[in-house]
Formats: C-alpha cells, structure tokens, sequence
C-alpha cells in the first residue's frame, strides 16, 4: 500500500475531523539546505486545538518542518523551498507574507530552554513590549496570566526581578513557553520541549501541554515515543523527510498502516 | 616475523640495540632537557623585566621631578609653561587635550564601531561579512603617522573650508580621524563579543515575532554589553596612547581650554616635543617627561584593566 | 693639509679659491677624511647648516654630517657634555652660564659667525592694516598692552590679535625676549611652537596672527604669510636679504647666527675640523639661498685661518 | 480576557518594519563609512604622491631639495631595524610563547605573566620610546643607533608577537605531541619536532602582523631621537638611521618650509602602503596556505 | 563473590600462563585526577607474546590504565598515583625512573590516527631519529621493514614523500602502528585503535594485531566486545576504575564469574 493512499483513507475515515478546523495545510512542500533535500513532498494538515506530534528518527526532518511553519527556517541563508502552506487560508511562504506577523500568532519553544539572560518579568514582558505595549499595569497582568499559564507563576512570583538563568532547567522551559503565550498566539511550536529535562519536569511540562491545548493548537516534535502516545491527538510519522504515515496517535501506535511506521515504534530502528 | 629476520639474517644490530648504544653517548640530550626550561623561563621572564624597567625608570625620575615641583601643583596647575624663566608644571592642560581628543575619538568610533558590529554580527550575509572585515582590518593597519599626515593635509583643511574660525591647528581634526582609525578595533571586539551570544537567543526572540533591530537592541546587545563595553574603554585607552595624529595636527600649545576649535597639547604629543627638543638629563623639564609619562602609562593601565575586569566581571551567564 | 701655508698670502684671492680650494683638497689630500659630523642645535640656522652638510658630503662622501634642530638652548645643552656634539648652532651669541659650563668641562669652544639673519615679524597675508609697525607697537603687541588690533591703532579691526612665536628652547625667542622685549615678559596667551614650520602654518591660517621668526622662514614663504615693516625711527624697512645684511637698513633687527665648535673635538677628529673649514669657505655661497645675509669676507677669511691654526 | 489586540499589533508591525529597514541600512552606512575615509585617504595620497615615485626617489640620498630627494636611506633604515627586531622578537617571543605554553605550571607565576603582557600590549607605543630612550640611548650608551631602535621596537611588539604564538601552539592538537611522547621522545624533542613546526605557520603570520607594526611606528624613534637630516646610508646596526615613518614625519612637519615636502612624504606614504600590504598578504597567504593541515 | 578471589581464582586455575612470561605487573595502582579515583586497587599482569584486552563503560579508567603503563597518564598535570607496576622488574612509577627509556621500550597506539603532518617517510623515521640513528640506509631499511610489518608497506611505497595527512583514516592508523614498530618496542599499547575506522579497516587492523602478537606484547582497550572476543588471549572487565573480573578471553566471554561482567558483555549497561 503506498502512502498516499493511507493518507487519503485516514482523510475519508476518521470522523471526528469532519468539524475540526485546520490551521495549517501543506501542500507538496519541499525543502532543500543547498543540495540536501531534507524536505520532500510534504502534505499535511494540522487541526485546531489539537496537540500533533511529529517523530521520526534523527535527521528525518522534523525539526525542519516545524520551522518551516513559521519560517524560522529561512535564517539558515541557503534554504530553498516550493510548495505551499496556508495558514488559516493564507499562504505564508510567499516572500511577500510578513514574518514578523505569522510569528506573532504562532509561538515556538525550543529544545533546549532559551530564555534572555533578562529578569524572568522582562523574559515574559519581552513580546508585548516589542508589540507595542506599555503600558505597566497591562504588562503586569500579562505577565501573571502567562505565568499562571505557564503553571510556574507560583514558584516564581516573588522573584520577578531575579534573572531567569537561575532557574532549574525545567522551570525555565516554562518560562520560554510562559514567553510565547504572553502573544497570546494561536498555535504553539515545540521541538522536544523535553529532551532537555528530567523526568520529573517532564512530566510537569507534558501536564501543562494537555492544559494548554484547550486554548492553542500544538506541534510537537519528539523523540520519545511514550511522550507522543501520552499527549498527542495526531501523530505523523517521518522519514528521510518524508511523511511515511499521518493519523489519529492511537491508530499510529496500535495499528500503523506502513511496517516502516510499525518498525520503527517496536524500535526496531532510529 | 620476515622482516625481524631480515635484519638477524644480515648480522645487524637489533634497532633497540642501536638505540641502546647511541643512548651511551646521549649526555647531551639529558642535558639540553634541563637546560632548555630554565633558558625559556629566562626569556619568558623578559616581558616581566620590561614592566618592571617601564615602571622603575618612569618612577625614579618621577620621583626626582616631584622633589622638584609639589605634586599638588602638577595635578592642579593649569598652566604648563615649562620653558619659561619662570616654569610652571601644570599637567592639567595636557590631561584636558589627551581626554578632550579621546572623547572627540570615541564620539566617531563608538557609534560607528558599535553599528559596524551589528551590521556584520546580525545584518551581514556571511559573504558580505567575509568581504568587509578584513576590508576594515587594513583601516586598522594603517601607520599613524600616515592617519596624522592626513588630519594635517586633509581633514583640517577641510574643516576650515566649512568653518573657517577652526585654527590651524586643532584638536577636533585629530579627535576625528583618531576616531576612524579607531573603528575596527570597537567594530571588531564588539563584533565578537555579540556573535558570542548564543543563537538560541536570537531564535526565541525572533520567533516572538520581533524584527531583527528589536532581536539586536533588547536582547544581543544586552547580552553582549560586557564585550561592548571592554572595546569601549579599550578604545579609549588606545586614544590616550595614540602619538602622531595629535602631533603632527594638534600643534604644542598648552591652552587649557574646552574649545576644541583650538590646538591643544595631549601628554603624548608633550612627550614628543620635549624630547624633540632633547630635554637636556638633568633639567626640571626633562623629568618632566617622566612624570607625564607616568600619568599617561598609570591612565593606560587602568584602563586596561578595566576592561579586562568588565569583560569578565560582567559576562552573562547563558 | 692645504691650507696652513697658502693661508697667509692668500687673502685677496681667497673668495674665488675657496671652492676650488675644498675641491682640490679632496684630491689632493692623501690622508682621507672619513667618519662622522654631529650637529644640532638652532632651527633658524638648521636650513643652511642642512644645506652645506648636503653640499659637503657629495665632495666627501666618506663622512657623515647630521643635522638635527633642537633649538639654540637645548642644543647647548647636548653640546655642553661628555661626548657632547660637534657643533651646535645657535641663533645668539652664547651666555654666560654657557661659557662658564665649559670651562667646568675643561672645554674649548670656538664661535663661528656664519651669516646675518633679520628677525622677521610676520602676519596673515590678508591682514591689510599692520603692514607697517615702530618698535613700540611691536612690543606693545607681544608685550600684551595691546588686546585688539584697534588698540594699536583705533582705524584697524576690533577683533583680537593673536600672537604667535618659538618656544623657549629656540635662540630666536631669547633674542626676541632679551633684545627686542628687553627682557619683559610676553603676553602670557601667545602660542608657542617648536617647530617653525607649525609656527608658519599657523600664522598662514590666522588673520589676527602676529608672529616672529628668522628671516629664512619667511623668505621661504612669501606666499603664505606677508613681512610686516619695522619703522626705526626712520621710515619703515621691510626685511630682505639687503636690508638684513651688515650695516643694512633693518640692522635695529638683525642678528648674527653662529655655529659654535667643540674645539677638542676638532683636534682629535680630521673630519670636523675639515668640516669646520668648508663652513667658512662656503657659507656665503650657500647663505643667501637659505635666506641669510652673508658676513663679510674678511670676517670669513679670519676665522678660516684662525681654524687651520688648529691643525 | 485578551490582553493583545491584534488590531494595534497589525498596526504597529509596519512601523517596526520601516524602522528595522531605516536602521539597517544606517548600520550598513556606518559600515562603509571606514572604508569611504580609507578609499578617500588612500586616493589623496596617490593623487599627490604618485609623480613623485620613480626610480631616483627610491634610490636616491635624502636632500634638502625636494626634486633631488630620495629615500634609499629610510628604506635602509627600516630594513636594518628590521634585521634587529626579527630576531629579537622571534627568539624572545616564540621562547616564551614555548614557555607559558609548554613549560610553564598552570598557577600562579603563568597568570601573572600572562596579565603582564596583555597589559604591555596596551602600553602607549611613546612610553616605550622613553624607555628605550633611558636604558638603550643614555644608560647603555649606544646612541640613537639602529640596534637601541631596534631593541626598543622589539619591545614594543614582543606582547603581539607572545599572544599569537601562544595561540597557534594551543592550536597544535595534543595527540600530536602525545603520539611523539609514546615514541620516547622528550619534552624538547617533541617541542623542536613535532610542535613548533606544527605551530610555524601560525607563528609566522603573527610574526609579520606585528613587524609591519614596528615598521609603521613612529612615536618611539621620535622620543630615541633621529637627525632631521642624516644623508648617509646606514651599513650596520651601530649605524644612525632613519626610517620611512619618520621620512614621513619630518617631511610633513616642514612642509610649511618647502610646499613640495608634503608631495614628498604622500610619496613616501605609498611606499609604505605597499610594503605593508605585502607583509600583510604574504602573512593572509602562509595563513591559508598552511592552515588546518592536522 | 569479591573480586579479589576472582583474580586470585584465576591465576589459580590457568593452566597455560605457567611457562607465559609475565611483562607488567601491576600492584595496587591508585590513581587520583586531583580528587577523582580514577583507578582503584588494580591488580593486574599483562603476560609476553599476548593480546590483552581491557573492556568496560565508557569513563571506567580503562584509558587512564593504559597510559599508566608508559606513563603518558602524567601529561595531565594534576594525576597522583600510588601501588607498584614493575615493567620486566623494574619498577616503573618511581620518579628516577626514565620515562623515555620506558616508552622506547613500550609503543601505543591511539584512538584517534595520529600520526605527524610530515611526510609518510618521516613519520616512520621520526622514532629511531629522536633516539640517535641517523644512517640514511638503516633508516630506510627500518622505514621498509616497519611498514610491511604494519602491513602498509605496498599502498605506500610509491608515495613515501607525500605527507600522512593525504591517506585514509585506516590508512593513517597502520602508519602510527607502523611508527610503533620502527623502535622495535617489546609492549604495543592500543587504545581503542580501529573505534575511529569504517569496518573494512577494523578488519584489516585486526588482522594485523594477530600477525604482531608473534612478536610483541599487546595490551589493547575496545568498546567492541565482539573485537575483544575476536582478537584478545586475555581480557580485563573495568568497572567505576576497579578490575572487576580478569581472565581468559574463553572464560569471560563464555562463563563470567561476575554477574556484573555477564550484564555488561549481554549489553545490560554501558
Ligand atoms: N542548517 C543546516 N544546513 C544544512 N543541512 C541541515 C541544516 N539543518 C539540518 N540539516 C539537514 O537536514 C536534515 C534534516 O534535519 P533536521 O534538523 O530537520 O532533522 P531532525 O529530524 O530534527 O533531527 P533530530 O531528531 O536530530 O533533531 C538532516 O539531514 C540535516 O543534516
Ligand atoms: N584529564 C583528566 N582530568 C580529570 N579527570 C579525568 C581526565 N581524564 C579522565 N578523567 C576521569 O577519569 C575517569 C576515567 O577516565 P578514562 O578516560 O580512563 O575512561 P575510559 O574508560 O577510557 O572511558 P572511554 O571509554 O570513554 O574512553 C573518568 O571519570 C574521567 O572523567
Ligand atoms: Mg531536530
Ligand atoms: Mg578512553
Ligand atoms: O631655533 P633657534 O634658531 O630659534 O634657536
């Protein structure tokens, strides 16, 4: 069976995506880093509030599709891409579509944890600052909800003014996502948000996401295989930068449709 | 094993018993091993030597020079009248033209430096800042005295043509052109102190939505201030060193004024002209080169080590 | 070698020989002067002294004259020692205090005139008022009684005078404070310089500039700053290579410039009393190129034969 | 409860755009600006200079007259202190680059002299004219002569000379000197051997970066003291001398004396370019040449 | 049981090691790096005409044991030993005692192929240069005699001139064994020789270890438990810096004494 057609049968079958919106579309996208093709031919829709997970082993490009959604990508000088991807019906890889834009509605939070090396009210206060707001009090009350948001506003919130890097390495993944929600975005990006971790922050931050998916639409890439059974809705599976499965997390893990799909979680490889 | 044999068969010495026998005469080699370090450390001790002969000749005769004009009188005079019947040893005018002329310097090479950096840290494709850097390192390069021949030939005149009350001789044209020629070491360690910072910092910040000049402003710069500020008074150490532009272009006179239309005299420049005149040893004016000398040596090394404290005082943890 | 016996019945012909005389010399001479001349001393006297060394060592390649301008006071300083130089310049005649440092070194000096130089006061070329002055108002000027141009004269511009000279290591400043100041103090603004070109570049930019120096600096930049006429009491003069010379009309300003010889050293070295000797021969032929007026021949002639009783 | 208004923040992105664009190119103004002045300084000295260069100004004796002048003696001069400073500095240099590197114990003695260079390095280039002036000229008694020139210049650029040496030691991978330390090398057999030709390359162009230093320096000779007029070659370093910069120098103060003296010291300056900018691309071509073999 | 009875267990029952010279005996070896134990109380002979190999997890001291038998542990300036390796009797951690001399007699051979950026020629000579032998024809001779005895002798012979740097990774580490050989030393140490190679020169190396092992004495460090069963006579299980378990190759491999030993060669840890 060959992959379009599973992915056009998981389309036809599953039916609670019939009223889920889609915030992403891609349609055969592709990206080369000079001459490595790291993306190809890449077809994925990515549903509102809903947490998809992306694994695959390492090098398949997950990393490079997640930054291409919001162009993140393009800071390594010789990208090239074709393709399209809409985002809520507008096509941003166009050179005329504004970045800064598409990155105000779409947070990212990294690998290893980035905070600036500011106060943890200046790390948070950063972004809507930068949009434009001044204004103290407004300030004040974003930065509590996001911290609230971020479920770390009570272990920081006597300590606003210390520099963030004091931080243990999870608290300050929770700043960074705390960071992203203070935009108030629609869609959160995440590149093993964990892996920097240990378990116990982990866990904490795994707990946060299923929160967070009430109000934003997710995309997480993971290494760990456990982590995107736990906490995803929809898992795509990737391969030498191709889409070899995409489908509701419990069909890919119970019942995948491609054995490259089934080895690779039985760990046979990766 | 063949080759083993090959030697045996032909009666030949195991190597290990070549090396066995040369090692009989080998006394030279034990000897050069203990020779070596303490000649190494002998030279290595050369640069220890230096300081300690810049700061005793500069002290001995300071110190001759103070027996002979009180030191209060030096740090507070402002007038500097050393060849006259009746001399007076005021350094505050040379102190005033050696800061005003740094701070002209550092008006053009601070910002621009600073800019210079972040176009090539954070704007400059890798291409660009391939061809520019070393382009600015040559601005580097160039003799003072040839930045000098061009403030006196070029600058000042040009100066004039725009403001005709500028002297002849002036400490604004040296000040600015001191201040090109300080450019690409400001640009440069700024440079490196801002590519420094982490690019995971630049992504968290750009993926918030900020433009590339917020990314620079609220979060590299800040990040990389230490850096920025050691070039910073790196610079200005450099200024008060530099000799030849303010000679040549400043002229000698020993107004203690503000007005940086006027010539003024840095103390390297007094140094220049009082051993240009061949201070005869002995006179109050020839020690008073080495009071002078001191000053500026004392003003460097501070300096010096205020940036070397800053950079790494102030390093941000990231 | 030449010199000892031809000098006495020489005299009258001496000033078309001298030339050749130094010519001959050089080939004629079988013991060759080799080694090396060390002057220093007045930058007023530094451009004729540059320009005989020159002229000297294209005839004498085998020694080496250097020339250095520290000034007449600082160059006293470096002669008056132990390995002192050979020669020191001097715009004035030497002081006492200066004699008598000698003589504690167990010295021997001898003063040689070389050439007559006018002290030149100068202003900006533009500057159509102050074209003429008396002595008084030169003094007045540099004395300080004088603030603006209009107090010297209530027809000139009321805007400030800007004085302008040598520092203190320079013969001309002590012949200027001494001679023509008479020992007063100058006015305490005035910019002094060590370099005389500084000093002309200076005055060449400043309308309100006044300054002085040696004659030589002016001549040579006639185009850049204008001679200013001195009224003695008889009309005023303006400086120039006829009017500086001996008994000339601008003679209330002029002085004699000298180069002094360390005596013992001439006597122990071939070369600078060889070098001692062209000096006389030939400065007045070099003289007026540098813009001095030349002493006159006999002057000339007496101290060449006083010199080569040093042989 | 939204905080953002998504109106506003469209509002404002034009601006913050238009204002990032406005700025970059303001930083790319200031970019260019060093250059512009260097292009500007480098084509007055052509235009004024250039007639002036021909085959009798190079080799020429210096003279009081402009159209006789030449510069044989200063480039003499510059060569001869050369021939003192390479040496000095090398030896000087490289022994104790080899020794904070190699020998030294990491502790308190290394830092201390490690502090102390890095603060000779920043020491105004006229103090060491002073003291090179009072040990060298007087206390030594060799006189403003090439080797106290030399000697002093030496000084001057040991700093530059010491840290980048130091530099491209550090830069010889340890598993080069570990493989010949197994062989039962000693510590001086694998320095002379192994890292000290593996440094070379690194040590050169250190070494040329800061000759051309030494060649350009002016302010030091100023304060030693070297004759405004000096016609004679130098043959040795006991020698007087004279150097280019300081050709430059005089000719440029007494310029107000004779116009052409200021034609005669741009003339010099290229001459000086040129020598310095071929130090400099033989230093960037052993740098390229010979980098990152190991 | 503890490991003491184990060594002495099997120094006990061994038959063959009786008539086997033993080259380095080590006695209670402690090694500090400052304040890290690095090795603790190894006891441990290293027997003439074998391959010895030493296995264990990464960071177990198995490198620092290894540069304690010529000594290159001292490059680091901050290393304290105490206990007793004698080397052919000789006691070889007293200071009086000639490091040079040592290393002349005891080649090594490094992870990563290191041989010297000078010519193939060069490299080959430089030892028996150092140690006084300046004879161009014996040097060539020796030069010939090593690299056949490295096996590397008819890839090179036609490029002596050129420098090392110009072959391939295995290539290289046939040179730097090849070096070894020049001096003729009587121990080769090799610390993880063929972990930086492509399988196809592992073999090859491997190959070559079984040919020298006619002639010299080799002590060699692996990860790979299939090469230290492949090549080694004799094989020494480290643990956090102690010997765990120290026998034949058969014996370790097929039946450990330690369940430590039998969990780290199953691939339970490591
Ligand atoms: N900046 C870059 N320049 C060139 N090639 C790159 C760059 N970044 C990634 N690649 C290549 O693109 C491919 C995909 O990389 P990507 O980082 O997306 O993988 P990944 O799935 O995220 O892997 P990992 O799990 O290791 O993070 C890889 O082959 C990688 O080598
Ligand atoms: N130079 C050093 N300074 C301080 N500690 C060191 C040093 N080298 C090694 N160590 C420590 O000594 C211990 C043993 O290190 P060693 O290199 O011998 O391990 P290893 O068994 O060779 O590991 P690997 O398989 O990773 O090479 C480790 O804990 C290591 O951290
Ligand atoms: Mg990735
Ligand atoms: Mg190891
Ligand atoms: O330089 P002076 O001639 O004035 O001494």
């Amino acid at each position: 069976m060959s992959e379009e057609e599973a992915t056009s049968e998981v389309a036809a079958t599953t039916k609670q995506n019939v009223h889920k919106k889609i915030v992403y579309d891609t349609k055969d996208l592709n990206l080369w880093y000079g001459d490595t093709h790291a993306l190809k031919d890449i077809n994925l829709s990515i549903y509102e509030k809903e947490v998809t997970a992306i694994i695959g082993p390492s090098g398949c490009g997950k990393s490079t599709y997640l930054k291409t959604l919001n162009r993140m990508v393009e800071l390594v000088p010789s990208v090239k891409t074709s393709g399209v991807i809409t985002y809520k019906d507008k096509s941003i890889l166009d050179k005329s579509f504004k970045v800064e834009d598409l990155r105000t509605k779409v947070g990212m939070v990294f690998q290893k944890p980035n905070p600036f090396p500011k106060s943890i009210y200046e790390n948070i206060a950063y972004g809507p600052k930068i949009h434009g707001i001044r204004n103290k009090k407004i300030l004040d009350e974003i930065v509590e909800k996001s911290l609230r948001g971020a479920s770390i506003w009570e272990e920081v919130k006597d300590r606003l003014k210390e520099n963030a890097y004091g931080l243990s390495g999870g608290q300050q993944q929770r700043i960074c996502i705390a960071r992203c929600l203070a935009i108030e975005p629609d869609v959160i990006l995440m590149d093993e948000p964990t892996s920097a971790l240990d378990p116990k922050s982990t866990l904490r931050v795994e707990e946060l996401i299923q929160e967070l998916k009430k109000d934003y639409s997710i995309v997480i890439v993971t290494h760990n295989m456990q982590q995107a059974a736990r906490i995803s809705d929809r898992t795509a599976f990737f391969l030498n930068g191709e889409v070899v499965e995409y489908d509701e997390t419990d069909k890919i893990f119970t019942n995948p449709s491609d054995n490259r799909t089934e080895d690779y979680i039985s760990g046979r490889f990766g | 094993m063949a080759l083993d044999n090959k030697i045996d068969n032909q009666d030949k010495p195991s190597i290990q018993d070549m090396i066995a026998k040369k090692k009989n005469g080998k006394n030279l080699t034990s000897i050069t091993e203990k020779v070596i370090p303490v000649l190494l450390f002998l030279i290595a001790a050369v640069s220890i030597f230096t300081t300690i002969g810049i700061v005793y000749t500069l002290l001995i005769e300071t110190i001759e020079f103070f027996k002979r004009v009180p030191v209060m009188d030096f740090f507070t005079g402002t007038a500097l009248k050393p060849l006259s019947q009746n001399p007076e040893f005021g350094v505050l005018p040379l102190i005033n033209g050696t800061i005003i002329s740094s701070i002209i310097a550092m008006l053009v090479a601070g910002p621009i430096g600073i800019m210079t950096a972040v176009f090539l840290s954070e704007y400059a494709s890798e291409r660009v800042r391939r061809t520019l850097k070393p382009m600015l390192e040559i601005l580097a390069g160039i003799p003072t005295i040839v930045y000098g021949f061009f403030a006196f030939t070029f600058v000042t005149p040009l100066i004039r043509e725009v403001f005709p009350s500028v002297e002849a001789t002036n400490i604004l044209s040296p000040g600015l052109v001191m201040g090109v020629m300080i450019i690409p070491m400001i640009a440069s360690l700024s440079e490196d102190a801002m590519t420094s910072v982490p690019n995971a910092m630049r992504e968290g910040a750009l993926a918030l939505g900020a433009t590339k000049l917020e990314v620079t402003f609220r979060v590299v710069i800040p990040a990389a201030l230490s850096g920025i500020i050691a070039s910073f008074v790196l610079g200005i150490s450099r200024a008060i060193g530099e000799t030849m532009i303010v000679t040549i272009a400043s002229g000698s006179s020993k107004n203690f004024t503000f007005d940086i239309t006027q010539s003024m005299q840095t103390m390297t420049a007094y140094i220049v002209e009082v051993s240009g005149g061949e201070a005869p040893a002995g006179s109050t004016i020839y020690y008073s080169l080495y009071a002078v000398a001191m000053t500026l040596f004392v003003f460097t090394l501070l300096m010096n080590l205020l940036a070397r404290y800053v950079s790494r005082k102030f390093r941000e943890e990231y | 070698a030449c010199g000892s016996d031809s000098e006495g019945d020489n005299k009258d012909n001496n000033e078309e020989e001298s030339s050749e005389n130094t010519g001959s010399e050089g080939d004629s001479d079988s013991e060759k002067v080799e080694g090396s001349v060390v002057i220093d001393g007045s930058g007023t006297v530094f451009p004729l002294m540059a320009k005989l060394a020159e002229e000297y060592m294209g005839e004498k390649p085998d020694v080496s004259v250097e020339v250095s301008r520290a000034g007449t006071s600082a160059g006293f300083e470096k002669f008056l020692a132990e390995d002192g130089t050979d020669f020191n310049d001097a715009s004035r005649v030497i002081k006492d205090e200066e004699k008598a440092k000698a003589e504690e070194l167990g010295m021997e000096i001898k003063e040689l005139k070389v050439a007559l130089d006018g002290l030149t006061i100068v202003t900006h070329p533009d500057n159509d008022w102050a074209t003429e002055l008396t002595e008084d108002q030169v003094k007045g000027i540099f004395l300080g009684e004088y603030t603006n141009w209009s107090d010297v004269n209530p027809e000139w511009p009321e805007e400030k005078i800007q004085t302008y000279g040598p520092n203190e290591n320079h013969g001309t400043y002590e012949f200027f404070y001494e001679n023509i100041l008479e020992e007063q103090d100058l006015v305490s603004d005035i910019n002094l310089q060590q370099d005389y070109s500084t000093l002309v570049t200076l005055v060449a930019e400043d309308k309100n500039a006044i300054g002085f120096f040696g004659f030589g600096y002016y001549d040579n930049n006639k185009d850049k700053v204008q001679a200013v006429g001195i009224d003695f009491g008889d009309g005023a003069v303006e400086p120039s290579l006829d009017t500086i010379a001996e008994d000339g009309d601008y003679a209330g300003y002029t002085r004699p410039v000298f180069t002094y010889l360390n005596v013992d050293n001439a006597k122990e070295k071939p070369q600078v009393l060889d070098y001692a000797l062209y000096i006389m021969n030939n400065v007045n032929e070099f003289a007026g190129e540098t813009g001095f007026a030349p002493i006159p021949e006999e002057e000339a002639k007496t101290l060449v034969s006083e010199l080569e009783a040093l042989k | 409860m939204k905080y953002v208004d998504t109106n506003q923040i469209q509002k404002n992105m034009n601006s913050r755009l238009i204002k990032n664009n406005i700025l970059k190119f303001i930083f790319f103004l200031a970019t260019i600006f060093g250059l512009i002045v260097l292009a500007v300084l480098i084509i007055r000295v052509i235009m004024q200079g250039a007639n002036w260069i021909n085959m009798d100004f190079l080799t020429n004796k210096l003279s009081t007259s402009p159209d006789r002048a030449g510069i044989m003696g200063a480039i003499l001069g510059t060569f001869w202190l050369m021939l003192v400073v390479i040496p000095v500095t090398l030896i000087l240099g490289v022994g104790t680059a080899i020794y904070l590197e190699l020998y030294a114990k990491k502790g308190r003695f290394q830092g201390f002299v490690q502090t102390n260079i890095a603060n000779l390095a920043g020491v105004p280039s006229i103090v060491y004219g002073i003291l090179g002036m009072t040990i060298f000229v007087r206390a030594l008694n060799f006189g403003n002569v090439v080797l106290a020139g030399g000697l002093t210049m030496s000084l001057l650029v040991l700093p530059i000379i010491i840290v980048a040496s130091q530099e491209s030691i550090r830069a010889v991978p340890q598993h080069l000197s570990e493989a010949s330390y197994g062989m039962g090398a000693t510590k001086w057999q694998t320095v002379k051997n192994i890292i000290l030709p593996a440094a070379l390359p690194g040590i050169l162009t250190g070494s040329i970066l800061s000759l051309s230093r030494a060649i350009g320096e002016t302010a030091p000779l100023v304060v030693i003291g070297i004759p405004a007029l000096l016609i004679p070659f130098p043959g040795g370093i006991m020698d007087k001398f004279t150097v280019l910069p300081m050709q430059i120098y005089y000719w440029t103060i007494d310029s107000s004396l004779v116009e052409e003296y200021a034609n005669l010291a741009a003339a010099t300056i290229i001459i000086l370019l040129v020598l310095l900018f071929l130090l400099n691309a033989t230093a960037i071509f052993i740098r390229n040449k010979f980098q990152k073999r190991f």
